[in-house]
């Protein structure tokens, strides 16, 4: 299993997902009403580390996070 | 050195400290900078969302760009409510140089506008609203749309 | 402001000082430099005369810019002798943006390295030699040769 | 009469000069051994204000100041 968490304001529990790959990631979440308007503005990290490609396989285990737009300071 | 605050920043001790803790260190230039909640919008204050281990790491990638020009970064941010007039965040390097100093300092500073994982809300009217307006999307971002 | 002092900067109470006279007045940003003595060439400490007239007339001129773009500018400097790792100067700038503030910083050190009628001297073995090499002759010079 | 001061290093004790302008200081200091070597990088500043021409007439009273080279900070 694949946990996936979305931080700052996403308004949205953290999932457990059974997927090997991003691209299944993106089309769950696609479909998702809660999420689906975020997917343009966010990042994406796995195991705390932004990834740029769909492509990174997945193990049971790993972490993946959805950042949307930031602001420090 | 990377230090995470719930509430405001206690700015002058903390500039105090790191003065103390690096002026015998050989650095022509220490450049801080300061960041103070504005009133403005008629907000009471902002607050702060902090995902530390992403934060841990992009800071971990400045310390290193840092040293490689022989200087040193220090950076402090607040985690929840800051109100009006206090302060949220402080940045700091010391150079052996003014000019490795005075660019880095700038450098930084917008590159974590753009990239550190924080996430601002504006304090009004008992509520906290996302100030989604004045974020900037992580380079990278859209990966999944 | 413009404040000198006879001997080394208190920086940590300087700083606080600026911080608490500024922090309510709504600038967003605070950016200080703060200059300390390195350890060079075996000197043993810097030495600084000031000539306060031109001074004065040169950070008028400056505050001036900075109130144009909203800003306000702050500077401290030693005169006489300070000593290895102590501090002789400090400039800070308080702008309600952050870009304003990073640029002017840079701007004004700048300026301030190749204009502010100040000079230095070693402090090596007992003698104060002019720092003749690290000078800058000012804009205009010449005029009677 | 006008006078003038030799600021920071230079190590001359102030003159006081009979002159009209900034053209008969210079032919004065050029001759002079102790100054002269400074003049090629010193600015000069009438009544504490930074002058870019030597047409500038002088009158009694009037002081003026040599600079060379700066470095503060």
């Amino acid at each position: 299993m694949v946990r996936v968490e979305f931080l700052g304001p996403i308004q949205k529990e953290a999932l457990e997902l059974d997927i090997s790959n991003l691209n299944e990631l993106a089309k769950i979440l696609q479909g998702d009403a809660e999420v689906s308007d975020w997917l343009e503005s966010c990042a994406v990290a796995l195991n705390d580390t932004l990834v740029t490609s769909l492509e990174a396989p997945l193990k049971d285990g790993d972490k993946i996070s959805l950042l949307p737009p930031v602001c420090g300071g | 050195m990377l230090s995470l605050y719930t509430g405001p920043l206690d700015v002058p001790t903390i500039l105090k400290e790191w003065y103390e803790e690096e002026h015998k260190s050989n650095y022509g230039a220490y450049i801080p900078f300061v960041g103070t909640v504005r009133s403005e919008d008629e907000i009471d204050g902002l607050s702060f969302d902090v995902y530390e281990p992403i934060l841990e790491s992009w800071f971990s990638s400045w310390q290193e760009k840092a040293k490689a020009k022989g200087a040193k970064i220090k950076m402090a941010h607040s985690k929840g409510d800051v109100m009006l007039h206090e302060s949220s965040y402080i940045a700091a390097v010391f150079s052996p140089k003014r000019r490795v100093a005075l660019e880095f300092i700038n450098e930084f500073v917008e590159d974590f506008k753009a990239s550190a994982p924080i996430w601002k809300y504006d304090l009004r009217d008992g509520q906290r609203i996302y100030a989604k307006d004045r974020s900037t999307a992580i380079s990278g971002s859209g990966l999944l749309a």
